[in-house]
């Protein structure tokens, strides 16, 4: 596959509602080519998505796609996976929408390991509902809500990879956009893991966000070398911990955990997608004889 | 006497159910018509449940306030039933000195001490006292000693041969005892019938269950919640055996949008959950409203507002139901008045949401789902699992613009095309859009051209009782049998009920009936008349507030208050 | 000409509002009326936006179809107002060459090309080129220079001397380039009215804000979702000055169950949000419901289902807020269609639920909050904070049954008593129970005696017009002033409207107007008639689908929509 | 203060709706001593709590409380501590109630870090529902739900120490209930603490976890002794992730931090309660005048 095999945005009539410069066109960008290399198919591929300015990923891409609610693209995710495991899925979103109003389901979801990767958009701030704090934004940043004359943020930054690692997510890892070939690579990885994959990625709000710019992210980021080793939890989690600068890469990846699919006893002798299987009416005769 | 009621009383844990559900199967095994219903406080041990348990040649499928024979259980038990003015001096009340010696006292008539556990501990234990007690029972009846041998076998067979033979021992003790009491107290002169023995014995959340894997069902995801959780206990329990995706989401938010995932992906998905978890599902309705993903929810009521009265019973749902969630898409409710109901109805939902792409509501009660009676088996030759699902082609567009407002339901990896889905207003392809011209056209599609054919396809009400009634009482829902029953009594009364099984959206046709009546009456175990409103609402039929029968204390209705309201009525 | 309509359109982020706020305040201040209305894409740069300001010489506060001046500040600008049927052949066209010159060579007489650019960079920068356009247009009025140099000083202040002095500059070549349209194509002859001078120039949201903070506001936790995410930023803004605890929550239900915590503890909470976020709220609601809880719900209504269309508007959630939730309760619905009513509504929402202890909407919309226009300074003489607060004593009992059916409600830590409040059916403490003749009280308490207490403070809706009308125009919420300019324009035409502010409950008072009408007929900015439904449903009262005005493409109605369909009625 | 202070059972006409044996029984007995040795007064202390079997301990103490929603206890104790600081707002429910539908407002008060005191009933079930698996349930526990021919419960357990102590939470301390004495210490320790503090409290359910026992809870379960530092969070962390046998005490405690209600300007000059304040009505005035 090449990545034009994934570009819908030559026969639309609409065109991409970001702002120029945003991180999310060179998401974008890779996020084609990282499906290209995979060699997947437009048409095995689903991805869900939320709403915000990332959760739009799935509109300027050709694949097959439901974009659902705000906070809800990974129940659908999960459900669309268990009803047809042949599907590559894939949900996306931003970090509001992933960490925010979808929290919930982002806890349960890793502690279920549906065979399943979640791109989150870390811009720090609510994108789409115009420059709000989100729940990854830095403490004291200053926002129309969170004011400067009340110190601007003032609750603790939400930390996606300590969270993941702390709820048995199997693939914990974190991508800055600036960098794209890494980002790649990492996307590849996030896909092609057997398990619920988290990927965290850095992506500068050029409008909104005057903080948390590609340059404080180049600034304050590094990469997690050989000597990190990704099957440990603690030293995992002692990575999510730090701020000086923030880790990027494979946090934490335990690829032998069995997934939500195939702990299903529905597909334990039958491998078909649900939508080919019919009612045996044989046995829901039994069922109702024994009732009598 | 062509019936009895029997009403068993006590505390959670204390066995009821086992009993009852001793008497109750021998009682159908041996051609009997049985109904039982129970009522019970939210809580796990303690307290005071009741359950009755009717007996009949004629089927009797309603709750009645009168009880024949009552065996309580615990010293709450009586004052529990005289609250709610079931007990009467005509009761006959059996039970151990210690609970009922009193009443021996004042009414030695209608009062029969039986030493339940001492018979039981001479039989091998207390455990037995129970056996006795449904022994003693039994014996008013014509049960052939081996149709109980069967139900114990069965019943206790994995427990060893000894139990087995221990609870036969305890039965039989029991039956003496009964036959004192038959001939001291109570001669019972009931036929039974042989076509029931060959009928099943199950609850309104068997029905619901079994409807949804007749439909075809596969993929349940939900959160448990009283009293709807038996249908994701009976699924769960059936998923292997019916490849069943079984998901205890961590909400119902989650549950609802899993529902919606997996019908877009090809499966036939439900949710089970009551009033406090749907109002978590609004937001989830309004998106299958939108993208016209189909979606089944059975939804139990009990009384609210919130927490309400988690184990009790109510229809307060119904308004709930029909006019949650932002913006105008069209939605189907059905709402089963007997156990057959809940099979088809259930299983028509799954064929109708696939067929419209509509949000589908099974509509229950803690009453209907709680209670259980003999019914025939289903009849499966005429089920279908109607399917709707197309293979999309290259140029496939989810939301392609037709005459019937249908568009064509493609799935993902069926096919050459692409299937997007959009919670934003969308064009065919089902990309975003802000044509406001485009949002007209769907919006027609969506709305109006759907709304026209779900009204074309409108389950009628089945009206029960003469053709040529001057009085109608229009009911829903768990209200069948109680008013069938009554009005089977009263013949020539004039009066018929028309029972509603879908009662959103409804068609015109049913003003034919309703106009045609003197008079028009309405029953709902509401405290606003909720149907009413949607009458009114959709065919601009007024009910007046003195002609309706509400309830909102949290109990059925029961035989007496139907028979006493509608004694105004009529010739 | 009594009134001229301007439009502005372009991409996000091309400066529309600088502009347009410029204009809008300079002209208030100079003494005309002017009204600014939006609508915008969802999205934060590029697309295509479009903003309206009339400016007149009587109250034109709605939005209309004609544009008397367009100034296109993109490609895409002119397609989009004829796309919408906004721009005819007499609408002056004024712009930079390369978006006008084609326009310029068919219509000479209705187009005039000004080089906002080259003028403003000759003043000092590409970015002055807004200041110019408003120069351009602001000549065709009488403006005083120093009414102009007050707004640019304040505006430009902080920035420095140099920006103000380049401003004022660019606003001078601007004028100078308007005196040259106002010879050529378009005299203006608008009397000025000093007036208006000392009027605010405010928002739908402002009022809604200032109203909050009015009503006593001290607590306000909430979601952002547009378009009700403005009062939240405003409160949020003020939160120091009239000490409001602000938390931006997790979701809609924290937010929502916040808001109940705090008014159990003593605050006067409120939450803003729009269909989406509220339909996640329904639980919460019903939980105001049982608790007997106040709350007060700003929800700023966007077209659904789910998403739909984010940025636009539609009155489609009026259902959905009365009928919402598990349960029956109360609650009021409270629709302003003036600012005047956003203020002083939302003010007495915070009374309403204190007195009596339910949920009280105040229902607004996309095209309400996002308009702003003059109005005079609210009067704060009348206001009043009421408070139903009590102090315990011991015996202190939350749900004490009384005849009105309020129980005085007390607070923890304000007295001696203990405040138990629960989600469950309770008694008189608040502690959960299952006596169901207690349940039956209260639910006679909590919906029958206050539901009775709540119909009889109705706000009656607003007669516009003569009293003795043969036509009566329904109308809630934003459609106030569109409806009440035609009826203006068409005097001696036998129409009325009233404008109903409250939309739940209703009082029978009401069935007074509507009888006297030869014709009632009803105008809402949704699909299905929703109002329509409850008038129905409440008074039993039916407008035929055919007196129905419906609008549902995500645009309010422009004037001329309301003079088409109202010339079919009318003496 | 007498623990008698706090009974409530003596004035009321209903019974405790809990099992014979349950132990939620000591956990209310605990609790009267620990707030009556705490010095509380009845009308000081605020409860909130969920629904389940867990969420009816309010019901049965003396106390102000708002026995809310299942999952919703958190939201109403963050905004009652707001209205007025001078209250002791305590959340205490089960642990589906506030490690389930809950999880949301789990994961983001403690970002917030309100001076509340939670205390989830962890019986690893769900009581009142007749017994489904809940979020903490052990791999392969077996319910009607989570039947045995399917293997039993397949998801991974959420671990709640893990998780408070990944989100920021100031306090993080677990209890069995079959140990009163120190049980009481921890939560005299939780409620004194200046900020979130949770007490995850092992309570066994005699009628639907006959796994999870009250010997089985004494065999699996040990005190962190004097060589663990509660101060080290990476410390912390590692015991949370122990399985072998689960640790009991204080994991991690850091009392230093600004609470959500510090850190509300609203608070900041004015120490009352919200219900004692007045609008100011001169202050609206200028607020009209700054729109002319
Ligand atoms: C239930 C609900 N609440 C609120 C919104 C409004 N909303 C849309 S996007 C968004 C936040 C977007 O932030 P984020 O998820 O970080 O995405 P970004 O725009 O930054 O990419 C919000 C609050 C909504 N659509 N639905
Ligand atoms: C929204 C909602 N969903 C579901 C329920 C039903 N429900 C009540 S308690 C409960 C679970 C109780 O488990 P837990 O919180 O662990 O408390 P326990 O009974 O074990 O103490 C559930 C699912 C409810 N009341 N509300
Ligand atoms: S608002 Fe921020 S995140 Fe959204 S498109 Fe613009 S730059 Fe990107
Ligand atoms: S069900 Fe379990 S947790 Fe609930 S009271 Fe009984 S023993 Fe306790
Ligand atoms: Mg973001
Ligand atoms: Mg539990």
């Amino acid at each position: 596959m090449k990545p034009e095999d994934f570009e819908i945005m030559d026969d639309v009539d609409y065109d991409i509602a970001w702002c120029p410069g945003c991180g999310n066109f060179r998401i974008r960008k890779v996020l084609m080519q990282a499906l290209a290399e995979l060699d997947l198919k437009p048409q095995e591929v689903v991805m869900t998505s939320g709403i915000g300015q990332a959760a739009k990923m799935p509109q300027y891409l050709r694949v097959n796609f439901f974009n659902g609610l705000h906070g809800r693209s990974l129940p659908l995710a999960l459900a669309i996976k268990a009803a047809n495991p042949e599907l590559t899925v894939i949900a996306e979103s931003g970090d509001g929408c992933m960490y925010g109003e979808g929290g919930n389901h982002f806890v349960h979801t890793m502690l279920r390991n549906p065979n399943i990767t979640v791109f989150a958009h870390n811009n720090m701030v609510y994108g789409l509902t115009k420059g709000q704090a989100s729940p990854t934004s830095r403490e004291d940043f200053e926002t129309p809500v969170q004011t400067a004359d009340r110190g601007g943020v003032t609750n603790t930054p939400f930390n996606p990879m300590a969270l993941a690692i702390s709820m048995g997510a199997t693939f914990v890892a974190r991508a800055f956009i600036g960098d794209e070939d890494k980002s790649k690579d990492l996307m590849k990885k996030a896909i092609s893991h057997r398990g619920f994959a988290l990927l965290d990625i850095f992506q500068p709000c050029v409008t909104y966000n005057k903080l948390n710019t590609f340059g404080w992210f180049k600034k304050n980021t590094y990469y997690l070398d050989e000597s990190h080793d990704p099957s440990d939890k603690i030293a995992a989690f002692g990575k999510s911990l730090e701020t000086e600068k923030l880790p990027l890469g494979v946090f934490y990846s335990d690829p032998g955990q069995p997934t939500f699919e195939e702990e299903s006893t529905v597909y334990r002798d039958d491998k078909r997608p649900l939508f080919q299987r019919d009612v045996d009416f044989d046995r829901l005769g039994n069922l109702l004889q024994s009732k009598i | 006497m062509d019936e009895v009621s029997i009403v068993l009383a006590g505390a959670a844990g204390q066995g009821i159910e086992t009993v009852a559900d001793f008497m109750a199967t021998v009682l159908k095994n041996a051609g009997y018509h049985v109904f039982a219903t129970r009522e019970f406080m939210s809580r796990i041990r303690g307290g005071t449940n009741s359950l009755q348990l009717r007996v009949s040649t004629e089927t009797r499928a309603a709750y009645r306030r009168r009880t024949d024979i009552m065996i309580p259980l615990s010293e709450t038990a009586i004052p529990h039933l005289e609250k709610h003015s079931r007990l009467s001096d005509d009761t006959l009340v059996i039970g151990e000195d210690e609970l009922v010696g009193a009443r021996a006292k004042k009414n030695p008539e209608r009062t029969a001490v039986i030493r339940f556990t001492e018979i039981a501990k001479e039989v091998g234990g207390k455990i037995y006292s129970n056996t006795v007690a449904a022994g003693a029972i039994l014996a008013l009846f014509d049960v052939e000693d081996e149709t109980v041998s069967e139900y114990l076998t069965g019943r206790f067979g994995s427990k060893g041969e000894k139990v087995v033979e221990q609870n036969k021992e305890a039965y039989h003790r029991g039956v003496e005892e009964g036959k004192r009491i038959r001939s001291d107290f109570f001669a019972l002169d009931m036929k039974p019938d042989s076509k029931i023995t060959g009928e099943m014995l199950i609850s309104g959340t068997d029905s619901v269950a079994m409807g949804a894997i007749a439909g075809g069902c596969n993929f349940i995801a939900s959160y448990p919640m009283s009293p709807s959780t038996g249908v994701l206990v009976f699924l769960s329990q059936q998923a292997t055996e019916f490849g069943i995706v079984v998901d205890q989401a961590e909400d119902e938010i989650s549950a609802m949008n899993k529902g919606l995932g997996a019908w877009y992906a090809g499966a036939r998905a439900m949710v089970t959950t009551s009033g406090g978890g749907f109002a978590l599902m609004s937001e989830g309705l309004s998106l299958a409203g939108i993208t016209e993903t189909p979606m089944v929810i059975h939804l139990a009521q009990r009384p609210g507002p919130a927490t309400g009265l988690p184990t009790r019973t109510e229809q307060g749902d119904l308004l709930h139901v029909i006019r949650t969630a932002h913006g105008d898409f069209p939605r189907i409710v059905l709402t089963p008045g007997t156990l057959e109901d809940g099979f088809l109805l259930t299983q028509k939902a799954f064929n109708l949401a696939d067929k419209y792409q509509v949000p589908v509501f099974v509509l229950t009660d803690q009453y209907f789902v709680d209670s259980s009676s003999n019914t025939p088996v289903f009849d499966l030759g005429g089920i279908e699992v109607e399917r709707y699902i197309v293979r999309t082609e290259t140029e496939y567009q989810r939301y392609r613009l037709t005459d019937s407002g249908i568009s064509p339901r493609g799935i993902p990896g069926h096919g050459e095309g692409l299937v997007c889905v959009d919670s934003d207003e969308h064009d065919e392809d089902g990309h975003i859009t802000e044509d406001l011209h485009v949002r007209v056209d769907m919006v027609q599609k969506r709305v109006m051209k759907k709304m026209r054919a779900i009204r074309e396809d409108f389950i009628m009400p089945e009206l029960v009782g003469p053709e040529d009634y001057s009085t109608l009482v229009v009911t829903w829902g768990s209200n069948y049998h109680v008013v069938r029953e009554v009005l089977e009594k009263i013949d020539d009364s004039g009066i018929s009920m028309l029972h509603f099984k879908q009662t959103y959206p409804l068609s015109e046709a049913v003003l034919e009936y309703l106009e045609r009546a003197d008079c028009v009456v309405s029953i709902e175990n509401n405290a606003t008349g909720q149907f009413t409103k949607i009458l009114q609402d959709e065919l601009g039929f007024t009910i007046s507030s003195d002609d309706m029968l509400l309830k909102y204390n949290g109990l059925p209705f029961a035989v007496e208050e139907i028979e006493e309201f509608l004694s105004n009525y009529g010739r």
